[in-house]
């Protein structure tokens, strides 16, 4: 065990599964001499050369393209995109490649494709620095999502995602990047993809969060009278159904937090499943917090935008009133 | 331009035995005889709407024969039937024409990766394939067949661009037909020639006759070489001229010159390579009707075994979107 | 009124359009000579000139970021987008451009862009020509979504999509473009966006559902023994949530049929949408029928893949049997 | 290449009076202060992180200044201050890099588009906004300025091609500065100068030093008169160098060389025009430091006014996204 911030643990599990396997190749945008804008991939190119530490041209479309292409050459590329929403221009490679390319061998060939990004706002920078485009992610056929609430989490689920033999995005709450600290497993650390984690236990209300959120979900769950059990999603695709169902199934109301803007977001995906299969259980209104259907604002109103405990309370405290 | 769409005989090629032609001949009459059988199939709906290459077929043999096996090729739906030049069993492209999941094959089979649909987005794979293969210390480099339209698309770009910085070992093969659908190539770019784009990406470009079989093979043989000897990608422009519809499902008479097109299918590149063939001695109405015989046959068989393939499971509808 | 098939309709909008406002101007690929691949822009090149139906080249973000050029410069750009799939490349601009511009210079200028595709399966296709994209471009701050069922439908949207400052997206159900055939207004004809339709009223049952699930619902409806109302969505953003919570406030039970993947599709909004508002109404859990989170089959099996009347009966008895 | 790195004086432009040369000087002090005091407000914790632009400031300005009014003109973040030569007021960019929504404009007040944080997807609006001046028949053109690892991205390449297409009249700036953040040029690209793109699309380009004012106004100028003309667009490179950090937030010394940036700081595009004014005579202490104050005072009100900003209204995240 060692104390490290999450992007030190993002790192550390880069340095290990670049050890462990010869054919996980890093790739991005100023990922090698620099290490990368938020230091994720720090001392990389040192290390394993640049062969596979790769800074490569500045378009992401290339990034995700080539990937799929080198996966074809046996390599298992690990792409970063240097933020969230400098991830879009890739979505058509994503969505037309990296998603249908082994089923398009009839499950014949393996797409060990990883890409990574810094997600969400909290940090004060520029327009289009600050998303949460995880539903874009999740819709899409093909490609699994995971987003680390700790950093013990971002180790484990990226040491998962690069040996998984299918393409996963991992967005890394960059809020949470420097801080807090955590304690980090040292060597092999695999967190299952697949597998929620109950981060708070409770009875009478059920928080479900991901990422950033669920520190959010935890301070509400301080503050509250009531029991809250706090469930952190940390694989939003495959989906840990059963824990979710388990713990509405005790409370009987949950509250789902998202910092993605509302509308087809992922929190409706929940909110679906509890309609479908927890409706018996339901003794209230499933309600979501979370961001605005409008963008992410400039950063002197983040705090406004992004969902707070205040406003996680206040939807608590409407499905508690039934 | 090497290669020279008028004056026959095309010249020769250095190194190319007598088997080396007929191999190549046989190659055309049996692309040609692909496509032909297919929009006939087509019309009797027996498979479903086909990109058309008929004219196309030097183009692709030439390029695809003056590879060796262990590279790879990255068609377009254009040369959706490349992989025949592999040894892929015509029923497998009859099968994914016709909708049915034995259309797909697994690339490593025939060093032929998947049909590529959108537009531009197979060339960054067939980039990040040579340039993997460099990085592994093996000397398979690898082709991606586009068009002209292509070039406007920013995964040309991309793909072009990392090629030349990464040296990857790839050909970039651009077809110029003339035609995106219905869009001439003078409404897709103002360059004088899709060439000079070569210039932009410091990569060598090639321009060819791409009716012309052995320019073809000549300038892609000279890019593998330059592949292989670790000096990076190769921009060739091939020209040809697109004599068919984009598809079945289009009707190009609203903007196509038919007249163009009657001189183009006149001077086609199986018949020009045939005649040259003949005036070398090398073919005979015998030996031709044979080829011929034999690519017809492989059709007929092929069209048999992929009509007499069960039904698809329609399991499949919920597998392989994931390995685990 | 006449009777036209969908594309007619949605070719009868354009001329209609073009010619109200001569600021409209339409643009994509293959659009002008030769009237779009499917003829939806048939005949605009010889009555508008080649300024105002523009053949472009073949650069799906191109067109749309020169559309972002082309609003600023007074225009109102109709981008045609030739298949759903082929859209994916333009996301990037739609994300960071169109969906923000407006709101980034605090709501001066306005961007009213419309954008129109085929969308969906059933016309046995190649791969990439049969997607059913909408919730990427539902989930997009600032942009509206609308898809019609039917042609006068088709025509009303697209006029008001055409007419409405704000950017739209219009998919337009493929397999409904040449039948069957339906009665639309001729010249003005505005189908106002956030307004959903009752396509057959009910009791027992509410099956909601868009495109070209309206049909396979309607059939489904017609089939069943017990009393069900179809909704006919038309906009998926804005959202007509009135329409819905009045008529599962009156059935109790709901069926959403989408024929995108299911995780994080359209119908898991509609479903969290009743989860909060209409818990108290719900007699039976939501179901949804949908695609697979599986790329669209090779077309031999479309029909496996695409909800049918038989699988929404599934649902159906199994919500009644509550 | 227009413009000389080395000898001085860079020599005359046609046309240009002496009150010209002084405006061109008054332009490139201001940006010259707002850059230098936005580097201190960042370090003081008045604005947020912050993207310098030191060094820059005569290919900004040289640009802007040789066009007409009604021309407009798309930044990228690193043209952050380019609204400032517009009659933009210091407290509305300062209040951007804040975080204010008083940085947002309205484009038409100043002919400005919003600042473009996504790499080289504004170069299609200015082609979209030019070519539909174009259609419209006005004589407006429009310049997107963006950075040498702009030129890799896919909608830099579509935004080209569209513009030579379409013959919109739009300059197309390239800021070759030589970095990427860490990325050298020479791993951008293996053009041997970037300018060679332009070639591929078929539109004119010249190589400018893009610390010579009078260089990049020259270009730009004829430029501009080529756009009018119909001539449509042209692929401007100002060649310049990043001797700051790529913003306040990154810590160059990973992987910049030193030395080379002190040279280049000697040669700063500020200084060496202001010798070149002093030389002509134009310019003397008192009107030098005359014009220095003025841009200080405007940058000190602004800060001051920025500051005195009352927060934003918190109704605005649910505002906006719509018209309706
Ligand atoms: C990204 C994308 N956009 C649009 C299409 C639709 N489409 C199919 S073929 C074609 C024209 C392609 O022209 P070209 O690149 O010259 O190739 P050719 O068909 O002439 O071989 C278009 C626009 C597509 N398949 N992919
Ligand atoms: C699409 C996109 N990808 C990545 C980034 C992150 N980023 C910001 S600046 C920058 C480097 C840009 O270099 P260049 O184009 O040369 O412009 P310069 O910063 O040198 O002015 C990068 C990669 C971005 N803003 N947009
Ligand atoms: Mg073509
Ligand atoms: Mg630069």
């Amino acid at each position: 065990m060692s104390s490290r911030t999450l992007v030190e643990a993002v790192n550390d599990a880069l340095q290990v599964e670049m050890e462990r396997d010869e054919n996980v190749i890093v790739m991005g945008e100023d990922v090698g001499r620099a290490g990368g804008v938020f230091r994720a991939t720090a001392g990389l190119l040192d290390r394993f050369g640049p062969d596979r530490c790769v800074d490569t041209p500045l378009a992401e479309a290339g990034i995700l393209g080539t990937a799929v292409g080198l996966a074809m050459a046996g390599w298992r590329p690990v792409c970063e995109m240097q933020y969230e929403s400098f991830s879009y221009p890739c979505l058509d490679q994503l969505i037309c490649h990296v998603g249908r390319y082994h089923w398009r061998t009839n499950g014949a060939m393996d797409f060990p494709i990883t890409v990574r990004m810094p997600t969400g706002g909290g940090v004060k920078a520029p327009e289009l620095h600050e998303d949460s485009p995880e539903a874009y992610y999740v819709h899409t056929p093909g490609i699994k999502v995971a987003i680390p609430s700790n950093p013990a989490d971002a180790k484990g689920l990226l040491a998962a995602a690069i040996r998984s033999p299918d393409p996963v995005v991992i967005m890394e709450p960059k809020v949470l990047y420097r801080s807090p600290r955590g304690e980090v497993p040292d060597g092999d650390h695999v967190v299952p993809l697949g597998k929620a984690r109950i981060a708070r236990e409770g009875d009478d209300v059920t928080l479900i969060a991901y990422g950033a959120m669920v520190a959010v979900a935890e301070q509400a769950a301080e503050e509250l009278e009531a029991s809250a059990e706090v469930i952190d999603i940390r694989s939003l695709k495959p989906l840990d159904e059963e824990a979710l169902l388990a713990s509405v199934g005790k409370t009987g109301r949950a509250v789902i937090v998202q910092e993605a803007p509302r509308v087809a977001g992922f929190g409706a995906e929940i909110a679906a499943l509890l309609a479908e299969k927890a409706i018996l259980d339901l003794r209230a209104p499933v309600l979501r917090v979370t961001g605005h259907d409008v963008p992410f604002p400039f950063w002197s109103l983040e705090d406004e935008y992004i969902p707070s405990a205040a406003r996680v309370l206040e939807a608590v405290e409407q499905v508690l009133a039934y | 331009m090497i290669g020279d769409g008028e004056a026959l005989p095309d010249g020769e090629v250095e190194g190319l035995t007598e088997q080396d032609l007929l191999e190549l001949y046989r190659a055309l009459v049996l692309l040609r005889t692909y496509d032909e059988r297919s929009v006939v199939y087509h019309s009797q709906g027996r498979i479903g709407t086909y990109a058309i290459f008929w004219g196309h077929e030097a183009m692709q043999a030439g390029a695809v024969l003056a590879l060796e096996p262990e590279d790879w090729v990255f068609p377009s739906y254009r040369e959706s039937a490349i992989g025949l030049l592999r040894g892929m069993p015509p029923e497998t492209v009859l099968s994914w024409w016709r909708g049915h999941p034995a259309g797909w094959w697994d690339p490593r089979t025939y060093g032929v990766a998947s049909i590529a649909v959108p537009i531009a987005t197979h060339v960054p794979h067939a980039v990040g394939f040579a340039w993997g293969k460099r990085l592994r210390g093996e000397s398979a480099c690898a082709i991606a067949f586009f068009g002209d339209g292509a070039t406007s698309e920013g995964a040309f770009h991309e793909g072009a661009n990392f090629a030349a910085v990464m040296s990857a070992p790839v050909i970039l093969l651009c077809n110029n037909n003339g035609w995106a659908i219905s869009t001439p190539v003078s409404k897709q770019t103002k360059a004088e020639a899709l060439v000079d784009k070569a210039v932009g990406y410091g990569m060598p470009g090639v321009r060819v006759d791409g009716g012309d079989v052995l320019a073809v093979y000549e300038a892609t043989r000279e890019a593998a070489v330059r592949a292989r000897a670790g000096d990076g990608p190769t921009f060739i422009e091939a020209v040809t001229y697109r004599c068919a519809p984009h598809a079945t499902a289009d009707d190009p008479s609203a903007y196509i010159d038919a007249e163009r097109v009657e001189a183009e299918r006149q001077n086609e590149c199986v018949g020009r390579f045939e005649r040259y063939l003949r005036r070398l001695g090398l073919l005979g109405d015998e030996l031709a009707s044979q080829i011929a015989g034999e690519a017809k046959e492989a059709l007929r068989a092929g069209i048999a075994a992929a009509e007499s393939l069960p039904p698809p499971d329609p399991g499949l509808v919920t597998r392989n979107a994931y390995v685990e």
